[in-house]
């Protein structure tokens, strides 16, 4: 029994001692460098993520309420090197903040909440798991303290996230109501299509949808990423949206079958939204940030539609896209994460004449945004590929049209970042910023992620075994 | 009409009324006490169920926790006594039209799914929640009751982050 | 020696003269050029003669007809099973005149240019083009293919191009060049419809064959096959005598002519006199067996002929520049060839239109030739093209005024020149087919010898030009071919051409009859004296009479405003009511439509802006909505 | 012959091309890049012919097929046939020729020879795949390429251009994408989808599939081919791009297109090509003759050669759509034709660019004088343009011309008279503009100091001038050796034509 | 207790439900946009509990649903509180429309 919870739990208490680890160190009151720290957690999250690799069992915990199998383990650890990734690249902004600790602390919590959520089997652990990855997030956003923005980014995002969990829990309780289990594999069973039923689906969808920010639950989402840290920023576009996806992968696939046809064209309605809308927000952007938020509502849209596909190819896209879109989005972000940690500028005016500046930052910007908005041989392509061929393998090829139209409407507004950095001329560039070895590191694994995960098929089709 | 459903729909009259006022009132102190007497009624609906535990802690996390904390906070962001500002006339009309469309919907779609009771005693006891409440194995609650206490540690430490007043000036001076 | 051995070479040495000068000739034959171009094109003429020789005495014949030798044939480009582009080489009679008169003329107009052209900055260049170009008429003439004929074709057009041009800078020569090539543009366009239909029904490129099949087997379908009710080889031979006309400058496609004088002289003469322009005149005989198959197609060729003719006579009376009267001369000598064929039927006697059309063509080639060459010397001597600025340059110029004398006698159809025994035999054809053509030819070759005894006295009689040059004729290089021409001019008539050339390749007896001439020579003669009458002696006779035609002549001397007409139709109808609106439309429409898709997305992305409104509780009222919404569609509407 | 070296060649040096470092030495390192990858052509056109004269009839020759991506059974396949291999020769031709030509390249020099070998490692690539998602693949690497030539080097408003030829361009894989998704989702190869161009061929594929998603193909790598009314990128693409890239852009980027309507869209779907083929040839119409007109009216030399590709390129989509074995032959034909007689004439706008500093026809005049080079290329080209026998031009069109007439039908028939009817107003346009800028009198006083063509830029224009010249004056070769391939292509249409 | 139908209750918790809504979407004071999703939660928790007495009386699921809703309440209403307490002191307001600097 320990044994099993050791090895099927590892990731997580991993995460948790290294959470009770720092705030040892804080109420210790030492006077611990801030460097020393951020390096302690990096090489344990690590550890965690090679440990990740080894030792895969599947099996349950705490009677239904933790579900861990090999799939779950390399979700999870995609977590984690997302997490990882984004500790790398925010060592130069945390390493003078004064509340570090605590900001891994609740960075660390939160990914600890989407890991019991991935691993959850139960409604009710799902809620839990969703709330501690959404409320320390809250805070989070709130970590720039003297700017008036972070504040009201974490309004935003307190008052959002609880009117939505008020929606989802009364979408429960219905389903509760009409069911009287709470867990997925019961419920895939008993969960049938009468009204009742799919209102109740309607409100869990609509909770699914103000995390991963889908139309037209996505309105929080613009403003809480213009307004919070860059690294928090990143965080909840990639890793907390990565993690709420495969969630929604699984219980839509395993859990509400019995309301396929519906859950299907809700997601359609959905995502065509989702892209439209999101492309038509991005194109007007010029804050960095709130671009990218729009930008990623918009590939929140692509994502759906590889959802819609119902199949092993469906969710393996799903993962696989993650994984490159982990790599792709944080790539942009590190970079803007380095230039606002040491310049400020987050405009994508100040970007004009980048690439006299700063080559190397603006290929890998570039590469990022190429792989954005799919373009070969990165990742994202292929990535996007996948997610539209698994949506057509349902047939519906308007779908198929409406996004394959949407990428192009996406490609102006990444072009129109590399028209900036590459073609426009500026009288003030950026000066030329001196990254550390640790954003740095950060850039070598996210590019070599998104030139080397397109083209080698492995990492597909290790997801697509797992799928299957 | 029986007693019991005497009681309940005064209760029920009572628990709407006051929430009604906690969130039309102008003045936030008396929507603040307001909002303290409509969890008071769900306490007592509570009662009402025969669920008395979760009376008691909704009367000590709520009143005792949460309405406090309220009151606490406004008496720091401002004057008990002023009056608040009033939402725009587009946005009352827009609110009370969609509430009323949803309740109608939602209300609609449960009463029409004509829940029917089951004639079974509802046996709950204290024990039996605490111990299921620290149960590993099947039916056991461990699991999120952990989940859930690093929630709220989570939610301590970002509190005490962000509320605490920061004195840069000190630091550099 | 067999054909093949050899044939080839004869179009092989000047193309080889042109790659060599064209690509070497700037920097390492800048003087020798004329030498090299001369030297093989010399090479080719032998060749040709002596083909020419074994062609019609040693083996051409079989019985009592001219054969087609194959002597070369190799597939090009094929297209399908039986369509395909050969190149090849045939000998018949008329291709084996035409290698004749083609070599022997450029021959002539390369030893001319030696002198005419020295010190020519861009001399390599000129040879260069001069050896592109007979190359592209040699390949014409012995075309075996249809398709290598329009191949060849369009080479000649644009070498005429290239020719016309030579003087780059001048405004005037690059536009005519120009229109030159694309008022022959627009004819090639006909004769490429025409070959793509003959070979849609003949299903062949080979004109041997394609015209046994069109004889034989297709004939039936061709000629069902119709089109606004004309006929399918009606239509496709029109079409390709469109090409034709467009080539051999027949009215109303002749205003390249005129123009195309803007290139040096001895170009004309080669190009614009004999070889070229009387392409379409072979063509047609070229194809004449199928043109017999179908009396319309010949009618339209006979009404263009003489119109041309006619008009082209006309006109030459008004014009004062010198070489301009040559064209329309030009124009007007190969509007009674075509006529001639076009008058003509197929085989024994009723052939005589085609012999006499061919033999007009031959001798044709020498008097103009010497006529443009003569003209040349003058230019060269005066620097000036109008006859305002010549006159009495017979003292000077003595070789040169007793060629371009017996020139003007030859083309006059005065007995025993040469244009006398061709003009003679054309003008009993029509008058045993059509008198009316008959007529119109007689006056025509009146007006002939009218204009060009005007243009002759108005250059060496008339006022007396001082002139203070200090070169005479010229070297012997131009004298030399003057002299050879005129010697052909004289003599070239004697031949017995229906003996060798004729419809059916059998041979044709001479139909000289003393006594049908008469009416032509008078003619010719009552032309001479009249124009010696006003144009021997200085006098305002010319501008007295002029005067009293008024209109007709301003109409006459302005080319019946038919350059105006294609002015009109291309600037004002083509480039202003079809080029610009497409451009128009292409800039705003088109592409309008595709930058309004990019608009109107950021005319939507702003309009909904307002969504994003910052109000949180606006947000949770559309999320709210959102849910409301989703749930009334999948409760009520799309189940 | 390992077909994919002609991958690996420009990636290597593209690659070399970022390690080193200055102009002499990028240069030099592209030069022998893409020299290398001619002669490996070479090899390859002559390994070809040997393997067809040893009797080898396959439809396709040094065929690779490695697994991809193994669930979605997607495959890195490529062979040749005669078609690619024109194609790959054309390539390569372009491609020294624009190294050539942008010798003296100034500005970030690393990075345009960078792009413009990663972009032809795209059009290779495409030329030679034989698995729809590889090709789709290189496809797509060929676009962001030009955006970044464009907007970078261009000139004028080149990054307006730019962000239209990526959009329209990219729009126009969207659209192939779905195409391509539909064939693959209805195709079945032992219970899987497959996208291995040979496997569907051997399929058939049920007609209502044709029918729908032959027009997403179709009219997606019809907008890289410059269809009506879908072509508004080429002008500004084309006038905006920097030398090298115009010329790529026009002789192969628009044939990647060609060559997809072809290989894909009529290949896999023939009984939609049937279908359709109506409008596309009244569409191939419009594009030639409007083309043309519209052509006529520009001032800009770049504008010019940029709308009369619009309408040459027309002359492609007729040939495709006419579904005849010569009208097709002619297609190919006109590719490579077009291919580097636009590649020519944009070197020596291009060239003439770099030293009058204009590209208006009437800022030019008598150029002939300073540059007789230049000139002559300029001349060459643009009788190459208007189809004059001797050149490339004249040999495709005609065989266009010859297929189209087969169909004896009226509709066609005009079709084909319209078209033909553009061998004039090409003359036309391409005249004035020889005639204004080339010749006549001089115009600038300045340009009597100009120079002539160097070493690198003859050596381009020379090179290019060979390919068109062989075409024109032995076009057999070309035709044989495209001819297989075209005939695998009519096999299949040829049960629908009767 | 059981002559009450089960239709009823619901009918209270779901009118509590839209109150509170109501009250979200129209105050102007964070505080009592707060207050308004208090509210939210008990609706939630009349119904897990009445779910869970009368249709499934077997387990405690709904029980234990409520006591962990009111716990998670009580985290987010502090963290809230916190935020709005940070707020007031960089924007000097409590008033929602002070927080909307962000848009578009």
């Amino acid at each position: 029994m320990v044994n099993d919870f050791l090895i099927l739990m590892k990731q997580e208490l991993v995460i948790t001692l290294i959470i009770f680890v720092l705030l040892f160190v804080k109420l210790s009151n030492k006077d611990t460098k801030n460097e020393t720290l951020i390096n302690f957690v990096n090489i344990l999250l690590a550890l965690n993520l090679v440990s990740g690799f080894f030792m895969i069992r599947e099996g349950n915990l705490f009677g239904d309420m933790f579900h861990t199998d090999e799939l779950l383990t390399l979700e999870k650890n995609l977590l984690n090197l997302g997490t990882l990734i984004i500790s790398l690249q925010s060592y130069n902004w945390l390493k003078d903040h004064k509340h570090m600790p605590e900001f891994y602390i609740l960075m660390l919590s939160t990914l600890l909440g989407m890991f019991f959520m991935i691993s959850s089997n139960n409604l009710l652990m799902f809620y839990l798991a969703l709330e501690l990855s959404t409320i320390p997030l809250a805070a989070l956003a709130n970590f720039d303290l003297e700017k008036r923005r972070s504040s009201e980014a974490a309004f935003k995002m307190i008052v959002s996230s609880a009117f939505s969990s008020g929606l989802l829990l009364f979408g429960i309780s219905l389903v509760y109501g009409a069911t009287g289990t709470l867990n997925f594999a019961a419920l895939s069973t008993s969960f049938t299509s009468t009204p009742l039923n799919i209102f109740a689906f309607v409100l869990l969808i609509a909770g699914f949808g103000f995390k991963i920010s889908a139309v037209p639950f996505h309105l929080w989402t613009a403003d809480v990423y213009e307004g919070s840290p860059v690294p928090v920023t990143s965080y909840l576009s990639v890793i907390s949206k990565g993690a709420i996806l495969f969630v929604l992968v699984s219980v839509l696939y395993k859990v509400f079958t019995p309301l396929n046809e519906s859950w299907y064209n809700m997601l359609f309605i959905i995502s065509v939204l989702t892209m439209i809308i999101g492309n038509l927000f991005a194109l007007r952007q010029q804050n960095m940030k709130r671009f990218l938020a729009f930008s990623s509502i918009a590939q929140v849209g692509f994502i759906l539609i590889g959802i819609t596909g119902q199949s092993a190819e469906g969710s393996a896209s799903v993962i696989y896209f993650v994984l490159v879109y982990i790599f792709s989005n944080l790539a942009a972000f590190g970079v803007i994460n380095l230039i606002s940690a040491t310049t400020g500028k987050e405009n994508i005016n100040d970007y004009k004449g980048f690439y006299k500046t700063n080559p190397r930052l603006s290929w890998v910007l570039a590469i990022a945004l190429f792989s954005l908005g799919g373009i070969p041989p990165t990742a994202g392509f292929f990535g996007k590929f996948f997610l539209l061929l698994a949506g057509a393998g349902r047939g519906n090829y308007l779908l198929i049209s409406i996004a394959a139209l949407n990428m192009v409407i996406s490609l102006y507004y990444y072009l129109r970042i590399i028209k900036a950095m590459f073609m426009d001329a500026n009288e003030n560039p950026i000066e030329d910023v001196k990254a550390g070895w640790s954003p740095k590191l950060a850039m070598i694994i996210c590019v070599t992620g998104i030139i080397i995960t397109g083209l080698a098929s492995g990492a597909y089709q290790y997801i697509y075994s797992l799928v299957k | 009409m029986t007693a019991s459903q005497v009681i309940f729909y005064i209760l029920s009259a009572f628990i709407l009324g006051t929430a009604v006022l906690s969130v039309t009132t102008a003045k936030i102190f008396r929507s603040a006490i307001w909002l303290l007497f409509s969890l008071i009624g769900v306490a007592g609906l509570y009662f009402w169920l025969e669920v008395e535990f979760i009376a008691a802690v909704q009367i000590v996390v709520y009143v005792g926790g949460i309405v406090v904390l309220i009151i606490f906070s406004i008496f720091l962001t401002q004057q008990s006594g002023k009056e608040m500002l009033k939402a725009s006339m587009l946005r009352n009309i827009a609110s009370i039209l969609s509430v009323l469309f949803g309740f109608a919907l939602t209300y609609n779609l449960i009463y029409n799914n004509n829940f029917q009771a089951k004639d079974k005693p509802f046996d709950w006891t204290v024990n039996k929640i605490g111990t299921q409440m620290l149960e590993t194995g099947e039916n056991g609650y461990a699991l999120p009751f952990e989940v859930v206490s690093i929630l709220l540690l989570a939610a301590m430490v970002g509190c005490i982050v962000i509320a605490i007043k920061s004195k840069p000036e000190e630091k550099n001076g | 020696m067999n054909y093949s051995s050899y044939i080839a070479l004869i179009p092989l040495l000047p193309l080889a003269g042109f790659i060599l000068l064209g690509i070497f000739g700037r920097k390492y034959f800048k003087s020798s050029s004329g030498i090299i171009g001369t030297g093989l094109l010399l090479v080719s003429t032998v060749l040709s003669l002596y083909t020419a020789y074994k062609y019609f005495f040693v083996d051409g014949k079989a019985g009592d007809t001219y054969q087609t030798i194959t002597a070369l044939k190799f597939t090009w480009l094929s297209f399908s099973e039986n369509v395909s582009i050969d190149m090849g080489i045939i000998l018949d009679p008329i291709s084996v005149m035409m290698l004749v008169v083609v070599t022997f003329v450029s021959l002539m107009v390369h030893v001319f240019s030696l002198g005419y052209m020295k010190g020519e900055e861009r001399f390599a260049t000129y040879y260069a083009f001069l050896s592109l170009f007979t190359f592209s008429m040699l390949g014409l003439v012995v075309s075996s293919n249809l398709f290598q004929v329009y191949i060849f074709w369009e080479l000649v057009g644009v070498s005429s191009y290239l020719l016309i041009g030579y003087y780059y800078d001048k405004p005037s020569a690059v536009a005519a060049s120009k229109k030159a090539f694309v008022v022959t543009r627009f004819a090639d366009l006909g004769f490429l419809i025409g070959i793509l239909i003959l070979a849609f029904y003949g299903k062949s490129l080979d004109i041997k064959t394609l015209m046994e099949n069109l004889q034989s087997s297709e004939l039936a379908a061709i000629s069902a096959a119709s089109f606004v009710g004309i006929s399918a080889l009606t239509w496709g031979l029109t079409l390709i005598f469109i090409g034709g006309a467009g080539k051999s400058a027949m009215f109303p496609l002749h205003i390249w002519l005129p123009d195309a004088m803007e290139g040096p002289t001895p170009v004309s003469a080669l190009i614009h006199a004999a070889t070229m322009v009387v392409a379409g005149v072979y063509l047609v005989a070229r194809l004449f067996p199928l043109f017999a198959l179908t009396h319309a197609a010949l009618s339209i060729v006979t009404f263009v002929g003489i119109v041309s003719a006619f008009l082209a006579a006309i006109i030459a009376c008004t014009q004062t520049d010198i070489k301009r009267v040559l064209a329309y001369s030009t124009m007007s000598q190969i509007g009674y060839m075509m006529f001639a064929l076009g008058i003509s039927g197929y085989g024994g006697e009723s052939g005589l239109g085609y012999t006499a059309s061919m033999f007009h063509l031959f001798t044709h080639a020498f008097f103009k030739s010497l006529l443009f060459l003569g003209a040349g010397v003058v230019i060269h001597f005066i620097h000036s093209n109008e006859i305002k600025d010549m006159g009495g340059l017979r003292k000077y110029l003595p070789i040169t005024n007793l060629s371009f004398l017996i020139a003007c006698f030859a083309i006059a159809g005065i007995p025993p020149f040469a244009g006398f025994f061709s003009k003679e035999e054309i003008l009993l054809a029509s008058y045993h087919s059509n008198k009316m053509v008959f007529a119109v030819a007689l006056l025509t070759s009146g007006l002939t010898a009218f204009y060009m005894f005007r243009l002759y006295f108005s250059i060496f009689w008339n006022k007396n030009t001082v002139v203070n040059s200090h070169h005479g004729e010229g070297p012997v290089s131009m004298k030399l071919p003057l002299v050879i021409l005129a010697f052909c001019s004289i003599f070239a008539g004697l031949i017995p051409f229906g003996e060798f050339v004729s419809s059916d390749g059998k041979a044709l007896d001479s139909h000289f009859d003393p006594l049908f001439s008469i009416a032509p020579v008078l003619f010719g003669v009552v032309g001479i004296l009249l124009a010696m009458w006003m144009y021997k002696k200085e006098s305002n006779k010319p501008k007295q009479i002029s005067n009293s035609l008024g209109g007709l002549y301003k109409v006459a001397y302005k080319k019946f405003y038919i350059d105006e007409i294609y002015v009109f139709i291309t600037k004002k109808i083509i480039f202003n009511l079809i080029g610009r609106p497409a451009a128009w439309i292409d800039k705003n429409i088109v592409d309008g439509l595709m930058n309004g898709i990019a608009n109107t997305t950021a005319a939507v992305s702003n309009w909904i802006k307002g969504v994003q409104s910052g109000k949180v509780q606006s947000y949770a009222i559309y999320f709210f909505g959102g849910i409301v919404a989703l749930a009334i569609v999948f409760l009520y509407l799309w189940k | 012959m390992n077909l994919s070296l002609l991958i690996i060649v420009p990636l290597l040096t593209a690659i070399v091309v970022l390690l080193v470092k200055g102009l002499k030495q990028v240069r030099t390192v592209a030069l022998i890049g893409s020299a290398a990858q001619l002669v490996l052509c070479f090899v390859l056109f002559y390994f070809y012919q040997q393997e067809r004269a040893n009797g080898n009839t396959a439809n396709f020759i040094f065929e690779d097929n490695y697994t991809w991506y193994a669930p979605l059974n997607i495959n890195y396949h490529i062979g040749v046939d005669g078609i690619s291999i024109a194609m790959v020769l054309l390539t390569t031709f372009v491609v020294i020729a624009g190294v050539l030509v942008s010798w003296k390249m100034e500005r970030l020099n690393k990075e345009f020879f960078f792009l413009l070998l990663f972009l032809s490692l795209g059009a290779y690539g495409f030329f030679i795949a034989l698995d729809l998602f590889t090709l789709f693949f290189f496809l797509e690497v060929a676009v962001i390429p030009k955006f970044l030539l464009i907007g970078i080097w261009g000139s004028g408003k080149k990054e307006y251009s730019a962000m239209k030829l990526a959009l329209m361009l990219m729009g126009g894989s969207a659209l192939v994408f779905v195409g391509l998704a539909g064939l693959y989702f209805n195709t079945n190869v032992n219970g899987a989808h497959s996208f291995d161009l040979v496997q569907i061929a051997n399929m058939n594929i049920p007609i209502e599939v044709q029918k729908l998603f032959f027009p997403f193909a179709f009219i997606g790598f019809g907008i890289f081919t410059a269809l009506f009314p879908f072509h508004t990128w080429v002008p500004d693409g084309h006038s905006s791009a920097p030398t090298a890239a115009s010329m790529f852009l026009a002789g192969i980027s628009m044939k990647l297109g060609g060559y997809g309507c072809l290989r894909v869209a009529t290949y896999l779907m023939p009984d939609a090509a049937h279908e359709y083929s109506t409008i596309i040839i009244v569409l191939a119409c419009i594009a030639i003759l409007y083309g043309a007109f519209a052509t006529m009216m520009q001032t800009d030399l770049k504008y010019i050669n940029a709308y009369s590709s619009v309408s040459h390129c027309g002359f492609v989509l007729l040939g495709i759509g006419m579904l005849t074995k010569t009208a097709i032959d002619g297609a190919v034909m006109q590719m490579v034709s077009h291919g580097l007689m636009t590649a020519l004439f944009f070197a020596v706008i291009g060239m003439i660019y770099d030293r009058t500093h204009t590209r208006q026809v009437a800022q030019l005049g008598g150029l002939m004088k300073m540059m007789p080079f230049i000139s002559t290329v300029f001349v060459i080209a643009g009788l190459c343009s208007l189809g004059l026998p001797g050149f490339s031009g004249f040999v495709a069109e005609m065989t266009v011309f010859m297929g189209s007439w087969e169909k004896a039908d009226a509709f066609y028939r005009i079709a084909t008279i319209i078209a033909c009817a553009s061998i004039v107003v090409t003359a036309v346009y391409i005249l004035r503009a020889t005639g204004k800028a080339i010749m006549g009198p001089v115009v600038n006083n300045e340009h009597l100091t100009l120079y002539d063509a160097g070493w690198n830029e003859k050596l381009a224009a020379s090179l290019l001038i060979v390919g068109i010249v062989i075409i024109g004056v032995v076009p057999f070769f070309l035709k044989d050796l495209i001819s297989p391939g075209t005939g695998i292509i009519i096999q299949k249409l040829a049960s629908l034509i009767k | 207790m059981a002559d009450i139908p089960i239709s009823h209750i619901l009918f209270v918790s779901t009118a509590l439900f839209f109150i509170g809504m109501y009250g979200l979407f129209t105050r102007r004071n964070m505080i009592t946009v707060l207050m308004s999703i208090e509210i939210i939660l008990n609706s939630v928790n009349i119904n897990f509990v009445v779910f869970n007495k009368y249709l499934y009386p077997d387990r405690l699921d709904g029980i234990f649903f409520t006591i962990f809703i009111i716990t998670i309440a009580a985290a987010e209403a502090a963290v809230a509180i916190a935020i709005i307490i940070n707020l007031y002191r960089s924007h000097r307001s409590i008033d929602v429309e002070s927080a909307e600097e962000m848009k578009y």
